[in-house]
Formats: C-alpha cells, structure tokens, sequence
C-alpha cells in the first residue's frame, strides 16, 4: 500500500528491520479522520476524549482526508451519504485504512430490513479492515478495534508475495 | 378557547371551507377544504381570540383508501390552546394548499411530507425533496411503496 | 406522478462593482462553497451551501437527508407497539431518555393507562440526567466551534458519570430502551440514589468552572454576542422550540406549559435569554440557556431523589397494546425544544403512521433566515448555537 | 558564526553550507520535542494522558508520525498547479528558517553576526507569506484559498505591531545587532529591558511601564505571525477544514508542520533577545559563559513555547474583523503612544 510495500523481491534481515521499523511508524501515528456520521459518532468522540483517550495510541484527529490514514465509519451510512463517503475515501493518501464501527456501517444494523435509504454495510462502496460490533460499540470496542488494525499493519510486508 | 367556540368562529365566516368537525375526540379536529387552507390558516393565526401562532407539526398520511391527508396541529402560546387541522386529497389528484407562508415551521414539514408522501403544496415557495435525494423515485411512506432493487448501481435491499 | 423537481436558485445576489484606477470595472462573483456533509463544524453530515461575497455570507441552503434512516416507515412496520422504542432511542441519539419517554407518553394517553408514581419519578431523574448530559455535548462542542478544545473535553468527562448512571440502570451508554410503555424495563439498581447525589454535589462546582473557561470568556463572547439573533416572533413563527426560542427571551417550557410527568411538583425555573452580553436571542443567549437548564436540571433531580417513592416499575398493562382506532399528538420537552409523536392507530398490533417531529428539524429551518449578511465565522457559530443532532434531523 | 567557519575553511561553497545547516541541528530536535511537550501539556490540562504507547510515555511519537509521513502517498490534486503547489511548503519554511540566521543563540554563536539582525528577520519572514498564498492558490480548493487569504491579510497586519514593538526596544538600545541588543542587556534580570534596561533609576522607573507594554504586544503579535490560537484563523479547524494545508498530504505537510514549530521558536527567541535579556543569565556573573548562554536561551525560548501552547488549548478563537480590529486599533496606536513616550524619555 504504502511507497515501498512489495516492492522487494526477496527477504533478507535489511528489508525486514526496515520492515518492522516502517510498519511500527505506520500504526503507531494512525491518524483518523474527523467525521462522524449517527450514534457511533458520539461514542467515537467519547473515545478520543478524556475517560478513554484515544491519542494513548497516537490517533489524532485530522480534519482532512489528504492527512488520515484512517477513516473511521461511525455509524449508518445512507444511500445519500455512500457517494461521499467513497469520496472521502478516495481522497486519502495511501496507506489508509478503514475501521467500520458499529452494527449500521456493518451490515445495516437495525435498519437492515426496512431501511429503503440505508447502505446495509459500507464494504459495499469501500473496502473495510476491522469491523467492530456493536450498537453502538463501546469506546473500548472501538479501542479493540484499533488495536486489531495495529496487527493488522504490523503483519504488512515490503517483500513481493510470491505464489 | 374551546374546541366547540374556535369551530363557532371558524364557522361564522368560512362555512364552507369547513368540511368536517370532530369535536368530541381526544383532540378534536376540524377538516378543511385542501384548496382555502390559507385563508382560513391566516385568520387562525391573525384573529385576537385565536392567536394560533404555533404551528407544532405537519404529518402526511397515507389512508389506504385512496386517499392521502395533511394534518397540522396548531397551538397557541398567548392562549394555550390546541387545535388539530386536516385536509384530504385523492392519490390520483394530490394537491393541497401550502401555508409555509403563514407559518415559517409548516416550510420544511410539507418539503418533507411531499418528499415521502407525495402531497404536491400548491404555492410552495420551494417545494423539493428534502430528506431524499433529488433523483429518487417514488413516494416511500406510501402504503403501496416497492423498496427499488437498485439505487445509482448500490443494492438496496439487503 | 414521478415529477423530479429541479433545483430552484433561491440566492439573493448583490455583485457588487470594482472599478480599477482606470474606471474599467471588474467583474466580481459570489463564490458557492459547499460546507459539508463532512466538515469538523456541522455537527455529524449537514450540508449548508454557503454563498459567499467575501467573508460575509449571502445565502444559506441547508441540504439534510444525508442521516435519513426511515424511522417512520420502521415504526409502521414493527410487530408491536414496543418495538418502536429502540428506534426512538436512536432517533436523537444524545437524549434517548426523553425520546422514549415521549414516545410512550403518546401510547400511554392513547390507551388511558396511568403508571405508577415511582416510575414518574425515575422518569424524570432520567430525563433531567439526560438534559444534562445532552446540553453538555452541546456546549462541549460549541466550544470545540469556537476553537477552544479543553472545554469540549472538560464536558465529556463530566458526561461520563451520568453515563455510568445510566450504565449501571440499564447496561447501556448511549441508548436505553429503558422507559417502557407503562413504566420501565428494570427498576434503579441499589445504590443508584447515592451515587446520583453524589453526581449533583460533584457536577455543581464544574458549571462554575465551565463559566469561567468558556462562557464568560471576554473572546467567546466576543465572538457569539449581538452573532445570529434570532427575534422571538420570527421564532415562534418558525416553530422554534427548546433552548433556541427560550434564548430568544419567550418563557415557554413544555415542561411547565403543556405538563406532563410531574414536574409540577418540583421547584424549578424556566431559563430565559435575557440579552446580558449584547442583543436579545443571539448565540450567547442560546449558550448560556442550555449553561443555567443544566442548574436547573440539577436542582430538579435533586428533589426527585429526595422524594423518590417506593413501588411497582409496570402499570398494569395488557399484554399486547393493541389501541383502539384513534390518533394522538403528544409532545414533550426535549433537551432540544418540542419532541412530538403523532400517532395513528387502526386498532392493530403497531402504529398505522407514527411521524415524529423532531425540534432540531425544525429548529434547523430558521438557519438561513438568521444567518444572512453574517460572517462565514459566525456561521459556525449559529449553527451550533442551534444545536442539532443530525439523527433527529433526518429521522 | 560565518566569520568563523570562513576564517577556518576558506572561500568554498562547504562554508555556506554548513553554515546553513547549522541551524537545522537545532531546529530539527527543538519540532521533535515541540509536538511532544504540545500534546502531552494539552493532555494534561485536559484529563488526559496522551501518547503512551511509543516508547516510555510516548517519546517516540515525534519520530514515528515523521516517519509515517514520509511512507505516505505524495498526492497532487489533479486540478492544482503542480509547480507552485510543491514549492509552496518550501519556501513556508524557508521564511521562518532563514530567520534563525539572526537569532542569537549564545554568547559565542550567532548565525551571522549582521547589523541589520531584526531588520533581517522581520525581512526574511513575511518571505514565509508568499509561500502560505502559494499553497492557498495553488490548491485550488475554495477552503484552501480562503485560508491563504486570511493568513496573508493577517500576517502583513500584525508585521506592523511587530515592527513598532521592536523598535521600542532598539531606540532603547540603539542598535539593529541582535547580539549586541543582547550583550547591553548583561548584568542580570534587571538589566533585562522589560525591565527598562540598564538606566538609571529614574529613567527606568519612567520607561517600565512602556516597555512592558510594547513586551506584551510582541508576544501577541508574534503568535499571531505564527496562526496560533487565539489568532489560528487560516488554519481554523472548525471553519475552514484545515486553512491552507488542506490538500497537502505526506512529507509536504510535514514541511509545513514543521514550519508552524520552527517559527514558533523563531517568535520567542526575537522576543527573549529583545526584551528578555537574549542569553544572559538572570543572575548577572553567576551562571555565564558561552554553554550557559545558549542553555539561559533556549530555556527562555523554550518558556514561551510553552506559554504558546498553554494559550491555545485554553482561549477560543478571534473573527477576522476582530483580529483586524486588534491589530490596527488597539495594538498599533498603544505602540506609537509607547514609541513616542520612550523617545521623549531616552532625551531627558
């Protein structure tokens, strides 16, 4: 994803110090998009705020898609708000990652039957990394959430898979 | 005021426009003729003894029966009285007369009960959808609505 | 009968004309941006598009829908009654208590039922904790708007204890489902009127402090006072309701003038705006509205705990609420002004039409006639001096 | 330190450029430990704790988000006008590093060593300007624009203020030699000119309340240079996403992050040398020489930075008529009440 990802041919202990060290950077300075979209928005922001904090793990709200490198869909995503939505996505600058939190932007949530204006799930118009349940998710949830992804991006690999 | 002395004021000068009146229900309601909502909205909200000066909500309904409904429940804040307004309307001829014009709040409530009813305000100043994107079809809290399959190449059901 | 309307151009335009030094005029041009659906002011997925001539602003266009989650047509299509609530809750997503409350307000005068005292009373213990927890997001983020950050954060760490009150009634942060038709899902937990004492006398300190954070602050009022006034017969034409019409100076409380619950038995005021930093019914007026409810708030839970009566937490109820035919309009005082729920019932298990008219909709309405020829700043700042919650909004 | 290094080396191009980076040696570890000291002083005012989890309470963040910023992608809006749009955060930070040629760090070391030093400084960095319109302009995004302009109507603003601030302290001193403003200061806090300089008494007791004014409105015009809250307006989050930077992603952006830290610097090294005795000890003879010079500097830097910080997570933010109104109504005829006052003084 990033300038260097795949990029090597092979692995040797150079490429895979450089390896951990890009990739401890990368998730430990996610910073997040500043948006938010229904209820799980408020429980986003309870997260950053003083009792959970989530700058703990240098998320830092950014206002900007140009500066995230993570967009956190907190809530039901509408058939109005899809197309702006993948917007925004396409504005981030690689690598970015995208953390769907709550039932809504899952699959629907409770809107999953009559909802004629709901996106039952957000990977339908973006490709999402975590999901986290719930609704809405605690601020510890979407913690867990963020911690799932740090995992994710610390498995990332500069080498060229091979198959 | 009353429920029986508004419809007593409101009968002296409008007899016609008044419809119908349910005066014993819980909240008794006065129906009206969809095309002289104006008028007679005017007077509630301009005469001394009504001073209807709070226009609560305005809900669309769908009866099932062809036919379509407005209904406006009016307060008064200098008198603390209610009153419930109806106006009806064919499916196949849906027009009433707009009194965002009266009431500044009734403005954005009929946007919205034409956007999912379908009620077309006659002399709306601005009568577009408002909830629902400008391309959408149909009506959906019409009784007889089908969720489309598709919207701008988004499945919709789920 | 699928007629898609166009956008009509409702801006008023004033181009004014430059001339250069040698009289050959330039053209100018307002300038349309688009503020939203994602921009750190709106308050969740508002969009305004915003005619500028400079920095002063010449139209707004309010674009809502973008949160629509068709709460009417799920009301319609629930088993029963019950059912609604959860989507009540989500309805306005910062103060759920007092969406359920109305909610089954409207049902319980639909079927005559009266509940018991102890559960009037948790009732408004919940909803005046709600208020409270409600208008501290409002002024947090008013701040936030304002660019001041630490309040903001300040807000949510008191909000936090109320939301542990909650937590430890009904397993819930943010959304109940905890008042029921004809009374509530559990009863308080042991231990719960202690620990909302304990709330009052800790919180009341914290709106001092807040005071002198923020809204006495000689910039914050420079930047809100005389901004956006919004005169009360323009409100109230409007159907401005709650803390935006009572900033206004209008001395008008559902709580108090359409009654309902037993407020009547607690001693407690009515906060109006009284125009103390600059004209009557600006921004600053609606702040500090929500600023002194929370006080209020504070003192009415104070005398509910004081008197919280013993006994059952369900009226007798039939099993299955099931309505005569009949249509109700009920309306409650919500953090955010007149929370309404018409109700049409056909006598069946679930609502024939439920429409619920929400106060920041309504509320929202008034946006572009208060803020024409103001700054693009002080947009910001009508708009969360307003204080609406997009869930509400859109339903 | 130019003299020197051309004393040494002789006339090669090697000279120029180390004595240009020198600097850099400071200013790169001062942004790294400036982001650090703002969010974890912010956290703490605020019940939080901030970074924890980067090294021992998160003192590797700095070096991680850096970085990060450089894996990003480099993006170009399509519509931007590339090559302005790539110089802009160059010459951003070119304005305010440049000025640190002036600053006279120690005793022993100052960039160069020039009589015109404010003079150059104050020159140097409404360069930093040009570049804020560039990237506004070049964006092409309306936030962006609005944010350049704002900036820029700001900035050349509060240069007046500035301006006149400083000459209160030079017709004290007489002389436009950063280094020299500092060496008159010598002798310890009194002699500090906002405490009216090294005068005689009476003289000083009439000047205090002047140029502790005059301190006062710098400092306010020097945050306001530097688009910090309460004066954050081109940046201003809230209403305009993020001013001029809002399509800067990656390494760009972190130029101009880096920019906001070293001129945040830059603003208080010129107010300590003018009126807080530059590197001198307060202390008169104790604590002197070239090492605690530069130590008696930064710490003082270092103080206003914080001080920075400090107001901005506490105070909301100014409407831009305000601002104006500020700068030419209130700030700027209190300085020529100060200037002309101070004048009449020094003739007595």
């Amino acid at each position: 994803m990033g300038l260097l990802d795949q990029r090597f041919e092979n692995s040797n202990v150079l490429v895979t110090s450089l390896e951990g060290l890009l990739n401890w950077a990368r998730l430990s300075s996610l910073w997040q998009m500043q948006f938010g979209l229904a209820c799980c928005a408020i429980e986003m922001m309870a997260a950053s705020a003083s009792n959970f904090d989530m700058m703990r793990f240098g998320v830092i709200p950014r206002a900007t898609p140009r500066q995230t490198d993570v967009m956190i869909v907190s809530g039901t995503v509408t058939l109005k708000m899809a197309s702006r939505i993948k917007r925004l996505y396409d504005q981030m600058a690689e690598p970015r990652y995208v953390i769907s939190m709550g039932s809504c932007s899952n699959c629907g949530g409770p809107y999953w039957e009559h909802g004629y204006h709901v996106l039952k799930g957000v990977d339908r118009v973006i490709p999402v990394d975590v999901y986290v349940p719930g609704c809405p998710p605690r601020p510890e949830a979407l913690l867990e959430g963020l911690m799932k992804l740090q995992e994710k991006v610390r498995k990332e690999s500069l080498v060229k898979k091979t198959a | 005021m009353t429920a029986e002395e508004i419809y007593k004021s409101l009968s002296a000068k409008f007899g016609e426009a008044l419809v119908e009146s349910k005066l014993d229900a819980p909240q008794p309601f006065l129906v009206l003729d969809p095309k002289r909502m104006k008028e007679v909205s005017l007077f509630l909200r301009d005469d001394e003894a009504l001073q209807f000066d709070f226009c609560s909500c305005v809900s669309g309904v769908d009866y099932n029966n062809g036919k379509l409904g407005a209904i406006y429940h009016l307060a008064s804040m200098v008198h603390k009285h209610k009153i419930v307004l109806k106006a009806f309307c064919t499916r196949e001829n849906p027009h009433i007369q707009s009194v965002a014009s009266v009431w500044g709040g009734a403005d954005w409530h009929e946007r919205e009960a034409y956007d999912l009813l379908g009620i077309i305000f006659d002399e709306h100043p601005d009568l577009r959808r408002i909830l629902l994107p400008y391309d959408w079809e149909g009506y959906p809290l019409r009784k007889d609505y089908k969720v489309p399959e598709f919207y701008n190449g988004m499945k919709v059901p789920y | 009968m699928t007629e898609t309307r166009t956008l009509p151009t409702r801006y008023v335009t004033h181009p004014g004309e430059l001339k250069t030094s040698s009289g050959r005029s330039l053209r100018t041009d307002e300038m349309i941006i688009n503020m939203g659906p994602q921009h750190p002011s709106t308050h969740g997925v508002l969009r305004l598009e915003v005619v500028l001539d400079g920095e002063i602003v010449v139209d707004v266009i309010p674009h809502i829908g973008y949160l629509h989650r068709c709460f009417e047509k799920h009301a319609e299509h629930m088993t029963n009654y019950q059912q609604v609530i959860p989507y009540c809750d989500r309805m306005d997503y910062l103060s759920s208590m007092n969406n359920d409350w109305a909610y089954a307000l409207a049902v319980e005068r639909m079927m005559k039922i009266e509940v018991p005292p102890r559960v009037e009373t948790i009732r408004v213990i919940m909803a005046e904790l709600q208020r409270i927890a409600s208008h501290l997001i409002a002024v947090g983020t008013y701040g936030i708007d304002m660019g001041a950050f630490t309040p903001f954060l300040w807000a949510f760490r008191d909000r936090e204890r109320i939301l542990d009150l909650f937590e430890m009634t009904c397993g819930a942060r943010l959304l109940y489902n905890y008042i029921w038709i004809g009374g509530l899902s559990h009863d308080l937990p042991p231990g719960f009127v202690d620990k909302a004492k304990a709330f009052c006398t800790y919180f009341k300190p914290n709106i001092k402090e807040l005071n002198d954070l923020l809204s006495y602050n000689e910039i914050f009022v420079k930047r809100t006072a005389n901004v956006g006034v919004l005169p009360a017969d323009v409100g109230i034409n409007y159907g401005v309701s709650g803390p935006t019409l009572r900033g206004s100076g209008v001395n008008w409380d559902l709580r108090r003038d359409d009654p309902y619950g037993i407020y009547d038995k607690f001693e407690w005021e009515v906060q109006v705006g009284k125009g103390e930093r600059g004209t009557l019914g600006d921004c600053w007026d609606r702040y500090i509205v929500r600023v002194r409810e929370m006080e209020e708030s504070v003192k009415i839970i104070e005398q509910a705990l004081a008197v919280l009566p013993e006994g059952n937490v369900q009226a007798a109820i039939p099993k299955r609420i099931r309505p005569d035919s009949a249509e109700i309009y009920v309306r409650t005082e919500t953090a955010r002004g007149e929370l309404g729920f018409y109700v049409v019932s056909d006598g069946t298990a679930s609502p024939y039409r439920l429409k619920a008219r929400a106060p920041a909709f309504v509320n929202l309405s008034v946006l572009p006639e208060i803020s024409r020829g103001c700054m693009l700043a002080d947009l910001v700042a009508i708009v969360g001096s307003v204080d609406i919650v997009l869930g509400e909004v859109d339903r | 330190m130019y003299e020197l290094l051309h004393d040494l080396l002789g006339d090669s191009l090697l000279v120029y450029v180390i004595g240009a980076a020198l600097p850099l040696l400071f200013v790169l570890p001062f942004a790294v430990v400036a982001v650090l000291l703002e969010m974890k002083v912010s956290a703490h005012m605020q019940d939080r704790v901030a970074y924890m989890y980067t090294g021992w309470h998160g003192v590797l963040q700095p070096v991680a988000d850096i970085l990060k910023l450089l894996q990003k992608e480099d993006t170009v809006p399509a519509a931007a006008d590339k090559f302005l749009f790539r110089l802009a955060p160059f010459l951003v930070f070119m304005g305010g590093y440049a000025g640190f040629a002036a600053l006279p760090f120690s005793s022993a070391y100052i960039g160069s060593n020039i009589d015109l030093g404010v003079f150059y400084i104050l020159a140097v960095s409404s360069l930093a300007v040009i570049g804020l319109m560039m990237s506004g302009w070049a964006s092409n995004n309306k936030w962006s624009l609005f944010g350049a302009m704002r900036s820029v109507a700001q900035i050349i603003s509060y240069e007046i203020p500035s301006a006149l601030s400083i000459l209160v302290a030079v017709m004290i001193v007489g002389s436009l030699n950063l280094q020299e403003v500092s060496k008159f200061q010598e002798g310890g806090i009194q002699n500090w000119i906002v405490f009216g300089g090294p005068m005689p008494l009476l003289q000083k007791l009439l000047l205090l309340p002047f140029t502790i004014t005059a301190f006062f409105i710098l400092f306010l015009a020097g945050i306001a240079e530097v688009n910090r809250t309460p004066f954050d307006l081109p940046e201003a989050e809230s209403e305009l996403v993020q001013g001029y930077n809002t399509e800067y992603s990656g390494m760009k952006f972190a130029i101009f992050y880096l920019a906001e830290f070293a001129n945040m610097f830059l603003v208080s090294g010129i107010v300590v040398s003018l009126y807080l005795g530059g590197w001198t000890s307060p202390f008169g003879d104790v604590m002197s020489g070239p090492i605690w010079s530069f130590f008696w500097f930064v710490a003082k830097g270092m103080f206003f930075v914080f001080l920075q910080v400090w107001i901005r997570w506490t105070l909301p933010r100014l409407r831009v008529d305000q601002l104006m109104y500020t700068s030419w109504k209130v700030l700027t005829p209190f300085l020529f009440v100060c200037i002309f006052a101070v004048g009449l003084i020094l003739v007595l």
